[in-house]
């Protein structure tokens, strides 16, 4: 991969394969559980051989994906943190909408819609997994009530759907932001996409002398 | 890039070929409708009538056996049911007759005759011949040895006392006359059946 | 061999065709377990066994006349046994043939993912076809009996079929047959009903005022019912249910939210299209680029700091990091 | 049984007492329900636990085990004292107008003529007065104290409500309900049926306890009426059938009697039991013994049984013994005098009394035949099995054989249900690998052992080289040859009085009625007489025809006697011959002959002004309240404690137990008392399992998978013992350990002013087969029997219960 001179790191390797094992198991979760959850697309299930397929290996991914979305909080934790800025930014949501950021207050690592994206992600997905262990018809059935399991159902079909949403505008802010992909495919923005998009970001990159993801660390020693 | 436009196609794919699926008719079911409910397994079955041999309520039953008696197949019983024409059960069996089937096929079964020696601690599998033969040797010294033909006051007695027998409770009635029959004529006197227990 | 097609069936679990219920002229059929007769010999479970080629490991006893534990994908059939003594002292022994009821309206059918799991036949009849079972444990879910059992070797769900391959041929189920007491009877819903009736009186005759059939509303009425001796406390039938139905929270997973989460989900990929129509794409421009070179060589005016320090080489005073 | 099944459903009131109906014989329980529906029956169970039949039934009440003639003899009591009784029917058909020796007497417990040594009664004046012309005395105005309903009132007048409420703790309120009931079916047209099996028979007095109930339907006018009678349900598939035929130490078949030592000619035989009619031109089917008797010697030995040689009645053994029964042959087996044993599809390890002693005796035995379908304890007896069975194969001598036989689908053959209907079944499937058919096994030994007698000669080889085998088969002759047999032919031409030839040389017999006392018929055995005709085999007659779906069904098999399904039927009918109940007829006199839907139990054409009476087995032709001398234990019932008993005998403390019983030192000594075993225990079957053989059947096994005994929740909290856990249950003779299932379907009862607790200990299970392993209930069970059958007292004994910590506790 050719990376231009002055480009700066978004996420490193080990991000990015966090990320993607994340995306992979998101996916076909996605696919086996929607055609558990509907019959208009029962035929998905079809993708893993056969229903009884799809029903096996959906718990499994679950698990999968619950650890490696736990390895994404821990790197990500910090730099999405709520503060003062996130409420202005949100303010400007139509303009950001318009590709007009030029009165956008400026933007750390992450905007508030990533952190949105972030959090909610970060609360469904543990309750996903404990209700998906409740109706996990194979190990856990005499473990809980049936009344119980049925609510598990419920509140994990309800949680699914509100994390598919999520999921979508997660991937079209991804489309839509020109070089949000590159970042976490080969990992890297031009100086420019950062200006543009997370301005606060890179001018603590360029104060610290660092060139990403995140600032070198400023000490008085080095200060002076 | 390509990954993930890929999965905004499947996604937008999926809900447009699902909508199409369901337009069309299907859910998937034509599997469902394809299937049948389990053969009748009795359709080419021989039916033999019986009697339970358990109680003597003595219910009807109907046998079902495998195979339609060609030279080459050998038939095997494989189901029991109560006999609707009977006037008592009027097809209905118990626990029991209804589990018939399962004591024809016991593993309990036994194939062969077996002999235990004595002081032996397992049985042994012998032939019929041998079986018989010493059989009857036993009994014959026992009752040459022991056979009473006059009792102390002179009185003419002809009875045997030393060996007993008890007669089986659900064998025929046949069967029985022939058990009577042979035990008599040894003279047998300790003789009994399952009438008190 | 009886091969059934979609007329033949009234229900048909997860799919979107309405089966034509063209045959629906065919008598709906129904069992009718006659508690006050009953004397738990378990000739039922016999035959169910014997008939079905069922044969579950020999257990242990477990302080009760019931045997096997509990219904199991083995074991369709079971009769539990209660010892039920009244406010005056007065001892019955209650026992109840428990297995599938056949709902009208069936939780486990509703409940189903997998199309054509779980059908119902015109006569009544619920029935599971296992091939297309994936085993999700829904119809547990679903039914408001506590009935089916995911097998732990093909991991599908079992149930009584009601000897759906006898009824195909016009017999009656092999318990049916077998009941020795009569308790257990086979024939169209209506006929059962009004024997059934009968059969209440003769209990009301014998002091049993609250006498009465089971065949409860909540789903639609079953192909299974009960005649109790105490119809207005169904529970003391070893917790035969009071008034049981799909649960409320079956219901809404199973009907609304399917739909709009469809449309939801939909929406929002649309949603996303369109903007991308109407807004198109947000692409860093040359001018930023240069703003980010200009902040850059700013930065590189200043000196460096001691140890040196990130490149390239900066020559501007250090703004306070952010 | 006296009546069919089916005709359970004409009752109006169905008893349900000395058995389990629902749990023993759930098919033919059905007939009850049926009665509950068609006949708006009413159901009573009078019974220790609030068992399965309880469980649909409208009323139970308790009893204590053994107590049955305590509160029967009570019922008799109110009966007489509240004058419910059926006037008409006991003048006519009883012998309560008769009059009895002046000899007869009873005090404190005993009748006349007890002696305490041999502990048995001389029955001389167990009699009726008889006239000069040998006809008994009679007095229609029951004025004369020694009429028998007289000495009968006398005899109940001790067993007050008070009195059976004390022996047997069931509660005054409900017997008198109970009692109520009962006395309800005294009309004419009402009829209450008694269902009874080994709940009366085992126990010491078990023959009293079924004759006091027969003495209450008499009083009652219910014998011979549908809905009627009194029904023994019988257990095995042809239990029935082997006691027609007589498979009995003193039996021959159809209930001719074995010769015994002083009837050393066949005159001396015939004296005791041709029987002399007691009253006026009765008929008394006994008169034709002598038929029966030479036809049976002339199928047994053929040309061989001559009127020279007395009808070979030198071939049959004599008996010095009433009986050789079961508790002595173990007896002397103990005692080394029994060498060898055969056992024919019975295991006698699991199913006789004392379990320890009958491993005992088998183990002195020099050799043991064993046929069986069944790998049986028996066969096993030698092997160590632990606690379950402790041998010791090496000090056992024993010879043992096991035979390998065809089960019940491999065969042809006939059963006789309870209802003495002969039906005809057939072979489904050959038996598994070398099984035989016991028919063959019988017939193989019996060649060998002939052969050598052939060849060496021996002791008295007569009866055997000259038995009388004409088979097609020799080595194994067929169901229908043997079925023949049983019906019997001719062996000349056979003529009726006129002269006319009725059957011609060789042909099957039609009735007992042709039987002929010079050898020119033979016959098998006579009640079966009719089962195979010249017109086939009707025991496969498969005509479901049901006049007025009465349950007679008189064309489905066949039924001995003479196809006959209703026992005594003529007294279904008034003196005149109108039926007691006119809506359910079973036969009437038209004027010229009885018709009806049964065959008459009745000279067809006997008019009822001749004043026949309609019990023709009986020489004075009427039901009997006073036995006679048929019983050893008295003419009357009276109640005796079984021999372990929590109580003494309220009644005559002195006489606690039957003193006509027979009781063998070393038994005696094996009795316990209730200061170590302080519970009543009863033993009895399960409907998931028959016996010792569904433990063999997967099915059965699944449904009743484990041993274990009843104990009631009272009795349960005071020994802190939980449900499900593991218990320790003995008696003076042996322990067992298994799980215990508290209920509430067993309650205290209050006998003599003390709770006493019954402990309910089913029978199933032994150490071969599929279910778990087990000790089998015989380990408890003492070894006593019946005075008159030697029915083993399994129903009422003592025993000791503590809570356990299972076989592993256990070394």
């Amino acid at each position: 991969m050719t990376r231009p001179p002055g480009a700066l790191t978004r996420n490193d390797t080990v991000t990015r394969i966090n990320h993607w094992i994340t995306a992979a198991c998101f996916i076909l979760l996605t696919v086996s559980g929607l055609s558990m959850f509907d019959p208009l697309l029962y035929w998905m299930s079809n993708l893993f051989g056969s229903g009884q397929w799809a029903r096996g290996a959906h718990p499994w991914i679950g698990i999968v994906l619950f650890v490696s979305y736990t390895g994404l909080v821990i790197q990500f934790w910090r730099d999405n943190m709520w503060n003062r800025d996130d409420i202005a930014w949100m303010k400007k949501i139509d303009r950001v909408l318009a590709n007009d950021e030029e009165d956008v207050p400026e933007v750390g690592r992450f905007n508030a819609g990533q952190k949105f994206v972030f959090w909610s992600m970060a609360l469904l997905i543990p309750i996903l997994l404990i209700t998906g262990l409740i109706i996990w018809q194979t190990y856990f059935w005499t473990w809980t009530s049936i009344p119980t399991q049925r609510a598990g159902l419920l509140i994990h079909s309800l949680c699914a759907i509100a994390a598919i949403l999520i999921w979508i505008v997660h991937v079209y802010a991804a489309i839509w932001v020109r070089g949000s992909m590159r970042a976490m495919t080969q990992g890297y923005v031009t100086p420019g996409w950062a200006w543009r998009h997370h301005r606060k970001w890179f001018r603590s990159l360029v104060a610290t002398g660092s060139n990403g993801p995140r600032p070198n660390v400023v000490t008085r020693e080095t200060r002076e | 890039m390509t990954l993930t436009r890929r999965g905004f196609i499947k996604l937008s794919g999926a809900t447009l070929a699902s909508s199409s699926m369901s337009a069309m008719g299907f859910g998937g079911c034509g599997a469902a409708l394809a299937e049948s409910v389990r053969p009748y397994k009795l359709a080419a079955a021989k039916e033999t009538r019986n009697t339970c041999t358990y109680c003597s309520v003595a219910c009807g039953i109907l046998i079902y056996t495998s195979g339609d008696g060609a030279k080459n197949a050998h038939s095997n019983i494989m189901h029991i049911e109560g006999d609707p024409d009977h006037p008592v059960n009027r097809g209905t069996l118990c626990p029991k007759g209804s589990a018939l089937l399962d004591v024809v096929h016991s593993p309990g079964r036994l194939q062969v005759p077996k002999y235990r020696a004595p002081g032996s601690n397992e049985f042994k599998e012998v032939t019929w011949d041998f079986a018989l033969d010493r059989i009857a040797r036993l009994m014959k010294d026992d009752r040459d040895a022991n056979f009473i033909a006059k009792n102390e006051k002179g009185q003419t007695v002809n009875r045997w006392l030393t060996t007993g027998m008890l007669a089986a409770s659900a064998t025929s009635n046949e069967t029985a006359l022939l058990t009577w029959k042979v035990a008599r004529s040894f003279g047998m006197l300790v003789f009994d059946n399952q009438a008190r227990v | 061999m009886t091969n059934y097609q979609s007329q033949n069936y009234i229900r048909i679990s997860a799919t979107t065709i309405t089966p034509p219920v063209a045959r629906n002229y065919e008598a709906s059929m129904a069992k009718l377990i006659d508690v006050s007769r009953c004397i738990g010999c378990k000739a039922c479970q016999a035959a169910c066994m014997e008939w079905n080629n069922l044969r579950q490991p020999v257990g242990l006893f477990d302080g009760t006349l019931k045997n096997p534990p509990d219904l199991d994908p083995e074991v369709w059939t079971l009769m539990r046994f209660a010892e039920y003594e009244d406010d005056k002292g007065n001892l019955e022994w209650l026992i109840r043939k428990d297995g599938c009821m056949h709902c009208e309206d069936p939780g486990c059918l509703k409940a189903c993912p997998a199309p054509g799991a779980i059908v119902q036949y015109e006569n009544g009849i619920v029935d599971f076809i296992s091939e297309n079972c994936i085993g999700c444990g829904y119809c547990l879910k679903g039914c408001p009996f506590n009935i089916p059992r995911i097998s732990e070797v093909d991991l599908k769900s079992y149930k009584c079929t009601l000897c759906s391959d006898r009824v195909a041929v016009n017999l009656e189920p092999a318990c049916v047959k077998a009941c020795p007491t009569g308790a257990i009877l086979f024939g169209t819903k209506k006929n059962m009903t009004d024997w059934a009736g009968e059969r209440v009186e003769d209990l009301k005759s014998r002091g049993y005022e609250h006498a009465g059939l089971y065949d409860p509303p909540g789903v639609s009425g079953t192909h299974v019912m009960y005649v109790l001796q105490h119809a207005d406390k169904p529970t003391i039938y070893s917790n035969l249910p009071d008034n049981p139905r799909i649960s409320p929270t079956v219901d809404f997973w199973k009907g609304l939210i399917k739909p709009v989460s469809l449309a939801g989900i939909a929406a929002a990929a649309i949603a996303g299209f369109m903007h991308w129509v109407i807004a198109g794409p947000n692409e860093a421009q040359p001018e930023d680029e240069d703003a980010a070179e200009h902040l850059i060589e700013a930065k590189a005016k200043s000196p460096p700091p001691p140890g040196g320090g990130g490149k390239p080489q900066r020559t501007e005073p250090v703004e306070p990091p952010v | 049984m006296t009546n069919t099944w089916q005709d359970i459903k004409n009752a109006n009131l169905v008893l349900v007492m000395g058995g389990n109906a629902a749990e023993a014989h759930p098919c033919g329980f059905k007939w009850v329900i049926e009665a509950k529906i068609q006949n708006a029956a009413r159901l009573i169970v009078v019974d220790p636990r609030f068992n399965r039949t309880a469980a649909v039934a409208d009323y139970h009440a308790p009893i204590r085990p053994g107590t049955d003639i305590a509160f029967l003899s009570g019922v008799i009591r109110y009966l007489l004292e509240t004058d419910q009784v059926q006037h008409e029917y006991v003048r006519a058909f009883t012998n309560a107008s008769l009059i009895v020796k002046e000899g007869y007497s009873f005090a404190d417990g005993l009748f006349n003529g007890y002696d305490a040594e041999t502990h048995s009664y001389d029955k001389t004046d167990w009699a009726y007065e008889l006239d000069d012309q040998g006809f008994a005395k009679i007095d229609d105005t029951w004025q004369n104290p020694r009429c028998v309903i007289n000495l009968m009132r006398k005899h109940v007048d001790r067993y007050t409500p008070e009195m059976v409420s004390r022996i047997c703790g069931t509660p005054i309120d409900k017997y008198l309900y109970v009692c109520q009931q009962i006395a309800s079916t005294c009309l004419p047209d009402k009829a209450m049926t008694s269902l009874f099996a080994l709940g009366w028979t085992q126990h010491s007095i078990g023959s009293q306890n079924i004759r006091t109930m027969a003495m209450v339907q008499l009083l009652l006018g219910n014998i011979g009426v549908a809905g009627g009678g009194m029904n023994a349900l019988r257990g095995h598939s042809n239990i029935q059938g082997l006691t027609d035929v007589g498979l009995l130490s003193n039996q021959l078949p159809g209930y001719l009697t074995m010769p015994k030592d002083e009837e050393q000619t066949f005159d001396d035989y015939m004296k005791t039991r041709q029987f002399k009619p007691l009253r006026p031109n009765q008929m008394s089917y006994w008169q034709n013994y002598r038929k029966f008797f030479v036809s049976f010697q002339k199928t047994m030995f053929g040309d061989a049984a001559t009127a020279e040689n007395n009808w070979a009645y030198d071939y049959l053994p004599k008996l010095n013994l009433p009986m050789y029964d079961i508790i002595r042959a173990f007896e002397m087996m103990v005692h080394g005098e029994i060498n060898g044993y055969i056992c024919q599809g019975f295991n006698p390890l699991q199913a006789f009394p004392e379990k320890n002693k009958i491993r005992r005796g088998l183990s002195k035995l020099k050799y043991l035949i064993v046929m069986d379908p069944l790998d049986t304890e028996t066969a096993r007896f030698w092997e160590d099995v632990g606690p379950l069975n402790p041998s010791d194969p090496s000090k056992i001598p024993t010879e043992v054989f096991q035979l390998p036989t065809a089960c019940f689908a491999e065969e042809d053959g006939s059963l006789v249900n309870s209802a003495r209907w002969l039906q005809w079944h057939w072979k489904a499937a050959n038996s598994p690998a070398q099984a035989k058919s016991d028919i063959w096994i019988m017939s193989a030994i019996f060649h060998r052992i002939r052969e050598l007698y052939r060849k060496e000669g021996g002791a008295f080889p007569d009866p055997i080289l000259n038995l009388s085998w004409k088979y097609t088969d020799p080595t194994n002759p067929s169901p229908d040859e043997l079925a023949k047999d049983l019906n019997g032919k001719t062996l000349a031409d056979i003529k009726d009085p006129s002269g006319a030839v009725v059957l011609k040389a060789g042909q099957q017999l039609d009735s007992f009625g042709q039987l002929r006392d010079d050898g020119t018929t033979e016959s098998g055995c006579w009640v079966f007489t009719g089962c195979y005709t010249e017109k086939g085999n009707m025991m496969a007659r498969r005509d479901t025809y049901d006049p007025r779906d009465q349950g007679i069904t008189p064309d489905w098999a066949w039924a001995w006697p003479a196809n006959r399904r209703i026992l005594y039927n003529r007294a279904s009918a008034d003196v005149a011959g109108n039926p007691w109940n006119p809506a359910k007829p079973i036969i009437q006199w038209n004027g010229d002959r009885w018709v009806g839907i049964d065959v008459p139990d009745y000279g067809p054409t006997i008019k009822p002004s001749e004043g026949v009476g309609p019990f023709i087995m009986n020489a004075e032709g009427t039901g009997r309240f006073f036995a006679l001398d048929q019983m050893v234990d008295g003419p009357f019932p009276e109640h005796y404690e079984p021999f372990e008993s929590p109580v003494e005998n309220l009644l005559h403390p002195k006489v606690q137990n039957n003193p006509a019983a027979r009781v063998f030192p070393d038994d005696r000594a094996d009795f316990g008392t209730s200061a170590d075993f302080p519970y009543v225990g009863t033993t009895y079957r399960l409907t998931e399992h028959f016996h010792f053989w569904t433990k063999h059947a997967l099915i059965n096994a699944i449904l009743q998978p484990q041993e274990f005994i009843e104990i009631g929740e009272v009795l349960a909290n005071e020994k802190g013992i939980a449900n499900n856990s593991w218990v320790r249950l003995s008696s003076k003779r042996g322990y067992m350990i298994c799980k215990a299932l508290v209920t509430k379907r067993i309650k205290p009862m209050m006998v003599a002013g003390k709770p006493t607790h019954v402990i309910g200990v089913p029978i199933h299970w032994g150490f071969t087969g599929l279910a778990k392993k087990g000790y089998g209930a015989n380990i408890l069970t003492p070894s006593v029997g019946d005075a008159n059958t030697q029915t083993p007292e399994f129903k009422a004994f003592l025993v000791n219960v503590e809570p356990s910590n299972g076989p592993e506790g256990e070394v």
